[in-house]
Protein backbone atom coordinates (compact mmCIF):
# COMPACT_ATOMS: atom_id res chain seq x y z
CA UNK A 1 0.00 0.00 0.00
CA UNK A 2 1.50 3.28 -0.97
CA UNK A 3 0.14 6.86 0.41
CA UNK A 4 0.50 10.00 -1.39
CA UNK A 5 -0.52 13.60 -0.18
CA UNK A 6 -0.28 16.44 -2.26
CA UNK A 7 -1.93 20.17 -2.50
CA UNK A 8 -5.40 20.42 -5.03
CA UNK A 9 -3.14 22.21 -7.75
CA UNK A 10 -3.52 21.20 -11.31
CA UNK A 11 0.22 20.62 -11.51
CA UNK A 12 -0.48 17.75 -9.23
CA UNK A 13 -2.65 15.64 -11.04
CA UNK A 14 0.16 14.31 -13.62
CA UNK A 15 2.00 13.64 -10.32
CA UNK A 16 -1.34 11.06 -9.19
CA UNK A 17 -1.31 10.26 -12.56
CA UNK A 18 1.90 8.83 -13.25
CA UNK A 19 2.20 7.20 -9.23
CA UNK A 20 -0.57 5.17 -10.51
CA UNK A 21 0.43 4.12 -13.74
CA UNK A 22 3.90 2.92 -12.11
CA UNK A 23 2.27 0.87 -9.24
CA UNK A 24 0.27 -1.19 -11.73
CA UNK A 25 2.79 -1.75 -13.75
CA UNK A 26 3.99 -4.96 -11.51
CA UNK A 27 0.80 -6.63 -12.81
CA UNK A 28 2.78 -6.23 -16.59
CA UNK A 29 -0.34 -4.06 -18.02
CA UNK A 30 -1.61 -3.27 -21.73
CA UNK A 31 -1.30 0.38 -22.65
CA UNK A 32 -4.93 0.65 -22.74
CA UNK A 33 -5.30 -0.87 -19.12
CA UNK A 34 -3.14 1.69 -18.07
CA UNK A 35 -4.52 4.42 -20.06
CA UNK A 36 -8.05 3.61 -18.29
CA UNK A 37 -6.60 3.66 -14.82
CA UNK A 38 -4.99 7.29 -15.92
CA UNK A 39 -8.20 8.63 -17.22
CA UNK A 40 -9.88 7.23 -13.58
CA UNK A 41 -7.27 8.83 -11.49
CA UNK A 42 -7.22 11.90 -13.65
CA UNK A 43 -11.29 12.68 -13.63
CA UNK A 44 -11.28 11.71 -9.93
CA UNK A 45 -8.01 14.07 -8.39
CA UNK A 46 -9.39 16.71 -11.33
CA UNK A 47 -13.00 16.70 -9.21
CA UNK A 48 -11.42 17.43 -6.21
CA UNK A 49 -9.39 20.40 -7.33
CA UNK A 50 -12.17 22.24 -9.23
CA UNK A 51 -15.16 20.63 -7.33
CA UNK A 52 -13.94 20.10 -3.52
CA UNK A 53 -11.83 22.57 -3.18
CA UNK A 54 -13.35 25.03 -6.09
CA UNK A 55 -10.94 28.79 -5.42
CA UNK A 56 -9.39 27.39 -2.23
CA UNK A 57 -6.37 25.40 -1.83
CA UNK A 58 -6.68 21.69 -0.10
CA UNK A 59 -5.13 18.26 0.94
CA UNK A 60 -5.88 15.08 -1.39
CA UNK A 61 -5.21 11.84 -0.39
CA UNK A 62 -4.45 8.75 -3.35
CA UNK A 63 -4.07 5.14 -1.74
CA UNK A 64 -3.00 2.34 -3.61
CA UNK A 65 -2.78 -1.24 -3.01
CA UNK A 66 -3.45 -4.18 -4.55
CA UNK A 67 -5.30 -7.86 -3.98
CA UNK A 68 -4.19 -10.03 -6.42
CA UNK A 69 -4.60 -8.80 -9.49
CA UNK A 70 -6.94 -6.23 -8.68
CA UNK A 71 -6.13 -2.86 -8.41
CA UNK A 72 -7.62 -0.63 -5.53
CA UNK A 73 -7.27 3.04 -5.71
CA UNK A 74 -8.78 5.51 -3.19
CA UNK A 75 -8.89 9.53 -3.75
CA UNK A 76 -10.28 11.67 -0.89
CA UNK A 77 -10.66 15.57 -0.10
CA UNK A 78 -11.66 17.26 2.29
CA UNK A 79 -13.35 20.32 0.66
CA UNK A 80 -16.99 20.87 0.52
CA UNK A 81 -18.47 17.60 -0.15
CA UNK A 82 -21.23 16.45 -2.76
CA UNK A 83 -24.80 16.74 -1.33
CA UNK A 84 -26.35 13.97 -3.57
CA UNK A 85 -24.14 11.65 -4.76
CA UNK A 86 -26.58 9.06 -6.97
CA UNK A 87 -27.07 12.67 -9.14
CA UNK A 88 -23.64 14.29 -8.65
CA UNK A 89 -22.98 10.79 -10.61
CA UNK A 90 -25.45 11.02 -13.42
CA UNK A 91 -23.87 11.06 -16.51
CA UNK A 92 -23.69 15.06 -17.62
CA UNK A 93 -24.46 15.92 -14.48
CA UNK A 94 -22.54 18.88 -13.73
CA UNK A 95 -23.02 22.28 -11.61
CA UNK A 96 -20.17 23.90 -13.55
CA UNK A 97 -21.15 23.73 -17.05
CA UNK A 98 -19.82 27.55 -17.81
CA UNK A 99 -16.63 26.13 -17.16
CA UNK A 100 -15.82 23.26 -20.19
CA UNK A 101 -17.01 20.47 -18.14
CA UNK A 102 -18.70 17.87 -19.49
CA UNK A 103 -20.17 16.27 -16.42
CA UNK A 104 -18.82 13.18 -17.77
CA UNK A 105 -16.16 12.59 -15.02
CA UNK A 106 -18.17 9.60 -12.95
CA UNK A 107 -19.38 8.05 -16.25
CA UNK A 108 -15.60 7.65 -17.49
CA UNK A 109 -14.44 6.48 -13.95
CA UNK A 110 -17.68 4.07 -13.78
CA UNK A 111 -16.62 2.93 -17.48
CA UNK A 112 -12.38 2.28 -17.32
CA UNK A 113 -12.31 0.40 -13.59
CA UNK A 114 -14.43 -2.29 -12.81
CA UNK A 115 -16.03 -0.66 -9.39
CA UNK A 116 -16.56 2.40 -8.24
CA UNK A 117 -17.89 3.96 -4.78
CA UNK A 118 -18.14 7.08 -3.51
CA UNK A 119 -18.82 8.57 -0.11
CA UNK A 120 -19.21 12.34 0.59
CA UNK A 121 -20.57 14.48 3.17
CA UNK A 122 -21.01 17.93 2.97
CA UNK A 123 -18.87 20.52 4.52
CA UNK A 124 -16.18 17.28 5.15
CA UNK A 125 -15.28 15.71 1.68
CA UNK A 126 -15.37 13.64 -0.81
CA UNK A 127 -13.81 9.79 -1.32
CA UNK A 128 -14.17 7.70 -4.23
CA UNK A 129 -12.90 4.14 -4.63
CA UNK A 130 -12.02 2.47 -7.82
CA UNK A 131 -10.93 -1.05 -8.32
CA UNK A 132 -10.04 -2.57 -11.17
CA UNK A 133 -8.08 -6.07 -12.37
CA UNK A 134 -4.62 -5.55 -14.30
CA UNK A 135 -4.16 -8.91 -16.38
CA UNK A 136 -2.51 -7.55 -19.16
CA UNK A 137 -4.75 -8.85 -21.64
CA UNK B 1 33.66 12.06 -6.99
CA UNK B 2 33.71 13.87 -9.49
CA UNK B 3 35.66 10.94 -11.02
CA UNK B 4 32.93 8.88 -9.97
CA UNK B 5 30.43 10.63 -11.35
CA UNK B 6 31.85 10.82 -14.75
CA UNK B 7 32.67 6.92 -14.78
CA UNK B 8 29.00 6.10 -13.86
CA UNK B 9 27.55 8.00 -17.05
CA UNK B 10 28.26 10.02 -20.41
CA UNK B 11 27.57 12.95 -19.73
CA UNK B 12 24.19 13.58 -20.93
CA UNK B 13 22.85 17.25 -21.64
CA UNK B 14 19.96 16.33 -24.15
CA UNK B 15 16.27 17.21 -22.26
CA UNK B 16 14.20 14.62 -20.58
CA UNK B 17 11.76 15.92 -22.31
CA UNK B 18 12.64 15.69 -26.18
CA UNK B 19 14.44 12.30 -25.18
CA UNK B 20 10.64 11.18 -24.04
CA UNK B 21 9.47 12.32 -27.59
CA UNK B 22 11.65 10.09 -28.69
CA UNK B 23 11.54 6.80 -26.77
CA UNK B 24 6.72 7.48 -27.07
CA UNK B 25 7.36 7.58 -30.49
CA UNK B 26 9.48 4.28 -30.67
CA UNK B 27 6.86 2.65 -27.83
CA UNK B 28 3.79 3.36 -30.20
CA UNK B 29 5.63 2.10 -33.65
CA UNK B 30 6.75 -0.93 -31.66
CA UNK B 31 2.93 -1.33 -29.93
CA UNK B 32 1.64 -1.45 -33.26
CA UNK B 33 3.73 -4.31 -34.70
CA UNK B 34 3.24 -6.25 -31.73
CA UNK B 35 -0.34 -6.25 -32.24
CA UNK B 36 -0.26 -7.41 -35.81
CA UNK B 37 2.44 -9.22 -35.09
CA UNK B 38 0.30 -11.44 -31.97
CA UNK B 39 -2.98 -10.43 -32.98
CA UNK B 40 -3.65 -9.01 -29.62
CA UNK B 41 -1.98 -5.78 -27.55
CA UNK B 42 1.12 -5.81 -26.20
CA UNK B 43 2.05 -5.28 -22.67
CA UNK B 44 3.85 -2.08 -21.93
CA UNK B 45 6.84 -4.68 -20.82
CA UNK B 46 6.84 -6.62 -23.71
CA UNK B 47 6.98 -2.79 -25.83
CA UNK B 48 9.86 -2.23 -23.74
CA UNK B 49 11.80 -5.29 -24.33
CA UNK B 50 11.09 -4.82 -28.24
CA UNK B 51 12.71 -1.11 -27.96
CA UNK B 52 15.20 -2.02 -25.27
CA UNK B 53 14.27 0.43 -22.25
CA UNK B 54 12.80 0.36 -19.49
CA UNK B 55 9.22 -0.12 -18.83
CA UNK B 56 9.63 3.22 -16.48
CA UNK B 57 10.77 4.83 -19.12
CA UNK B 58 8.45 3.72 -21.67
CA UNK B 59 5.50 4.44 -19.50
CA UNK B 60 6.66 7.95 -18.59
CA UNK B 61 7.28 8.88 -22.27
CA UNK B 62 3.97 7.64 -23.02
CA UNK B 63 2.31 10.10 -20.44
CA UNK B 64 4.45 13.18 -21.14
CA UNK B 65 3.18 13.19 -25.21
CA UNK B 66 -0.55 12.61 -23.64
CA UNK B 67 -2.19 16.00 -23.56
CA UNK B 68 -5.72 16.54 -21.36
CA UNK B 69 -6.93 16.86 -24.93
CA UNK B 70 -6.16 13.37 -26.05
CA UNK B 71 -7.10 12.04 -22.46
CA UNK B 72 -10.14 10.23 -23.88
CA UNK B 73 -8.52 9.29 -27.49
CA UNK B 74 -5.91 6.75 -27.34
CA UNK B 75 -2.60 7.69 -25.92
CA UNK B 76 -1.25 8.28 -29.40
CA UNK B 77 -3.66 9.47 -31.99
CA UNK C 1 5.07 19.86 -1.68
CA UNK C 2 3.89 16.05 -1.88
CA UNK C 3 4.20 13.59 0.63
CA UNK C 4 4.29 9.75 -0.30
CA UNK C 5 4.19 7.23 2.34
CA UNK C 6 5.36 3.24 1.51
CA UNK C 7 6.23 0.05 3.04
CA UNK C 8 10.23 -0.79 3.10
CA UNK C 9 9.75 -2.90 -0.01
CA UNK C 10 12.47 -3.47 -2.77
CA UNK C 11 9.53 -2.91 -5.72
CA UNK C 12 8.54 0.76 -3.98
CA UNK C 13 12.17 1.37 -4.55
CA UNK C 14 11.57 2.21 -8.20
CA UNK C 15 8.55 3.94 -7.06
CA UNK C 16 9.88 6.28 -5.12
CA UNK C 17 11.96 6.84 -7.88
CA UNK C 18 9.58 7.77 -10.58
CA UNK C 19 7.73 9.94 -8.28
CA UNK C 20 10.35 12.33 -8.00
CA UNK C 21 11.27 11.98 -11.48
CA UNK C 22 7.59 12.95 -12.17
CA UNK C 23 8.14 15.66 -9.91
CA UNK C 24 11.13 17.77 -11.81
CA UNK C 25 9.76 17.49 -14.83
CA UNK C 26 8.55 20.82 -14.39
CA UNK C 27 11.68 22.51 -14.11
CA UNK C 28 12.52 20.57 -17.81
CA UNK C 29 15.61 19.02 -16.51
CA UNK C 30 18.28 17.36 -18.69
CA UNK C 31 19.07 13.89 -18.90
CA UNK C 32 21.68 13.80 -16.69
CA UNK C 33 19.66 16.05 -13.78
CA UNK C 34 17.19 13.97 -14.09
CA UNK C 35 19.36 10.81 -13.52
CA UNK C 36 21.49 12.45 -11.02
CA UNK C 37 18.05 12.65 -8.81
CA UNK C 38 16.33 9.33 -9.57
CA UNK C 39 20.81 7.47 -8.49
CA UNK C 40 20.54 9.54 -5.10
CA UNK C 41 16.50 8.71 -4.50
CA UNK C 42 17.03 5.20 -5.27
CA UNK C 43 20.32 5.43 -3.21
CA UNK C 44 18.91 6.42 -0.08
CA UNK C 45 15.80 4.54 -0.25
CA UNK C 46 17.53 0.90 -0.45
CA UNK C 47 19.47 2.20 2.65
CA UNK C 48 16.02 2.52 4.76
CA UNK C 49 14.91 -0.69 3.50
CA UNK C 50 18.65 -2.73 3.83
CA UNK C 51 19.70 -1.01 6.81
CA UNK C 52 17.34 0.92 8.62
CA UNK C 53 14.48 -2.08 8.95
CA UNK C 54 16.85 -5.12 7.95
CA UNK C 55 14.59 -7.63 7.90
CA UNK C 56 11.91 -5.92 9.32
CA UNK C 57 9.26 -4.14 7.67
CA UNK C 58 8.39 -0.09 8.39
CA UNK C 59 7.27 2.78 7.08
CA UNK C 60 9.70 5.13 4.49
CA UNK C 61 8.04 8.64 4.13
CA UNK C 62 9.86 10.57 0.93
CA UNK C 63 8.40 14.47 0.80
CA UNK C 64 9.38 16.30 -1.99
CA UNK C 65 9.29 20.13 -2.45
CA UNK C 66 11.18 23.07 -4.33
CA UNK C 67 11.96 27.01 -3.75
CA UNK C 68 12.25 28.02 -7.26
CA UNK C 69 14.05 25.52 -9.21
CA UNK C 70 16.03 24.42 -6.22
CA UNK C 71 14.63 20.48 -6.02
CA UNK C 72 14.27 19.36 -1.75
CA UNK C 73 14.21 15.70 -1.26
CA UNK C 74 13.89 14.47 2.48
CA UNK C 75 13.84 10.57 3.03
CA UNK C 76 13.03 9.50 6.36
CA UNK C 77 12.78 5.94 8.30
CA UNK C 78 11.83 5.20 11.40
CA UNK C 79 14.18 1.98 12.21
CA UNK C 80 17.81 1.56 13.93
CA UNK C 81 19.54 4.41 13.22
CA UNK C 82 22.96 5.08 12.23
CA UNK C 83 25.13 5.50 15.93
CA UNK C 84 28.02 7.56 13.70
CA UNK C 85 26.41 9.02 10.65
CA UNK C 86 30.08 10.93 10.36
CA UNK C 87 31.75 7.57 9.99
CA UNK C 88 28.81 6.17 8.33
CA UNK C 89 29.02 8.52 5.41
CA UNK C 90 32.78 8.16 4.45
CA UNK C 91 33.30 6.60 1.01
CA UNK C 92 33.51 2.44 0.94
CA UNK C 93 32.00 2.47 4.87
CA UNK C 94 29.78 -0.29 4.99
CA UNK C 95 28.32 -2.47 8.10
CA UNK C 96 27.28 -5.15 5.26
CA UNK C 97 30.16 -5.57 3.57
CA UNK C 98 29.02 -9.30 2.91
CA UNK C 99 25.55 -8.24 1.06
CA UNK C 100 27.11 -6.70 -2.37
CA UNK C 101 27.16 -3.18 -0.69
CA UNK C 102 30.14 -0.80 -1.46
CA UNK C 103 29.59 1.58 1.21
CA UNK C 104 29.45 4.29 -1.43
CA UNK C 105 25.71 4.81 -0.96
CA UNK C 106 25.94 8.44 0.92
CA UNK C 107 29.19 9.67 -1.70
CA UNK C 108 26.53 8.89 -4.34
CA UNK C 109 24.00 11.04 -2.61
CA UNK C 110 27.08 13.67 -2.14
CA UNK C 111 28.09 13.69 -5.52
CA UNK C 112 25.36 14.08 -7.41
CA UNK C 113 22.80 16.68 -5.55
CA UNK C 114 24.25 19.47 -4.01
CA UNK C 115 23.48 19.38 -0.77
CA UNK C 116 22.83 16.35 1.72
CA UNK C 117 22.05 16.28 5.12
CA UNK C 118 21.80 13.43 7.87
CA UNK C 119 20.00 12.93 10.80
CA UNK C 120 19.52 10.29 13.01
CA UNK C 121 18.98 8.63 16.37
CA UNK C 122 19.60 4.83 17.13
CA UNK C 123 16.28 3.25 17.67
CA UNK C 124 14.52 6.22 16.36
CA UNK C 125 15.40 6.25 12.38
CA UNK C 126 17.32 7.91 10.05
CA UNK C 127 16.39 11.31 7.93
CA UNK C 128 18.27 12.30 4.66
CA UNK C 129 17.14 15.74 3.32
CA UNK C 130 19.00 16.64 -0.51
CA UNK C 131 18.37 19.80 -2.32
CA UNK C 132 19.63 20.11 -5.72
CA UNK C 133 19.54 23.06 -8.19
CA UNK C 134 17.86 22.01 -11.35
CA UNK C 135 17.75 23.48 -14.26
CA UNK C 136 17.83 22.22 -17.70
CA UNK C 137 21.56 22.96 -18.50
N1 LIG D 1 -14.63 15.87 -5.11
C1 LIG D 1 -15.79 16.53 -5.30
N2 LIG D 1 -16.18 17.47 -4.42
C2 LIG D 1 -17.34 18.13 -4.59
N3 LIG D 1 -18.17 17.93 -5.62
C3 LIG D 1 -17.83 17.00 -6.53
C4 LIG D 1 -16.63 16.26 -6.43
N4 LIG D 1 -16.57 15.42 -7.47
C5 LIG D 1 -17.68 15.61 -8.19
N5 LIG D 1 -18.47 16.57 -7.64
C6 LIG D 1 -19.77 17.01 -8.14
O1 LIG D 1 -20.26 16.05 -9.07
C7 LIG D 1 -20.51 16.65 -10.33
C8 LIG D 1 -20.25 15.67 -11.45
O2 LIG D 1 -18.88 15.34 -11.50
P1 LIG D 1 -18.28 14.83 -12.88
O3 LIG D 1 -19.08 13.66 -13.35
O4 LIG D 1 -16.82 14.63 -12.72
O5 LIG D 1 -18.56 16.04 -13.89
P2 LIG D 1 -17.83 17.48 -13.99
O6 LIG D 1 -16.57 17.43 -13.20
O7 LIG D 1 -17.57 17.65 -15.45
O8 LIG D 1 -18.80 18.49 -13.45
C9 LIG D 1 -19.66 17.89 -10.36
O9 LIG D 1 -20.15 18.88 -11.24
C10 LIG D 1 -19.69 18.34 -8.90
O10 LIG D 1 -20.89 19.04 -8.61
N1 LIG E 1 18.65 4.49 6.72
C1 LIG E 1 19.65 3.92 7.39
N2 LIG E 1 19.44 3.30 8.57
C2 LIG E 1 20.45 2.71 9.25
N3 LIG E 1 21.73 2.70 8.83
C3 LIG E 1 22.03 3.30 7.66
C4 LIG E 1 21.01 3.93 6.88
N4 LIG E 1 21.60 4.44 5.78
C5 LIG E 1 22.90 4.15 5.88
N5 LIG E 1 23.19 3.46 7.00
C6 LIG E 1 24.53 3.00 7.45
O1 LIG E 1 25.51 3.71 6.72
C7 LIG E 1 26.36 2.81 6.03
C8 LIG E 1 26.82 3.42 4.72
O2 LIG E 1 25.74 3.60 3.83
P1 LIG E 1 26.03 3.66 2.27
O3 LIG E 1 27.05 4.72 2.02
O4 LIG E 1 24.74 3.77 1.54
O5 LIG E 1 26.73 2.26 1.96
P2 LIG E 1 26.07 0.79 1.89
O6 LIG E 1 24.58 0.93 1.81
O7 LIG E 1 26.64 0.20 0.64
O8 LIG E 1 26.49 0.07 3.13
C9 LIG E 1 25.54 1.54 5.88
O9 LIG E 1 26.37 0.39 5.73
C10 LIG E 1 24.77 1.53 7.19
O10 LIG E 1 25.54 1.03 8.26
MG1 LIG F 1 -15.19 15.96 -13.24
MG1 LIG G 1 23.57 2.22 0.61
Amino acid sequence: MIHLEFNSESENEGIARVLAATYMMKFDPTMEEMADVKTAVSEAVTNCIVHGYEDDQGKIFMDISNEGSVLKIVIEDFGVGIPDVKQAMEPMYTTKPDEERTGMGFSFMEAFMDKIEVSSESGKGTRVIMEKKVTGK
Amino acid sequence: IGEVRRYLRDNNSMRVSRSLRDIAYKAITAKEALTKKFNKEPTIEAIAEEIEMKKEDVLFALDAIATPLSLYEPVYQ
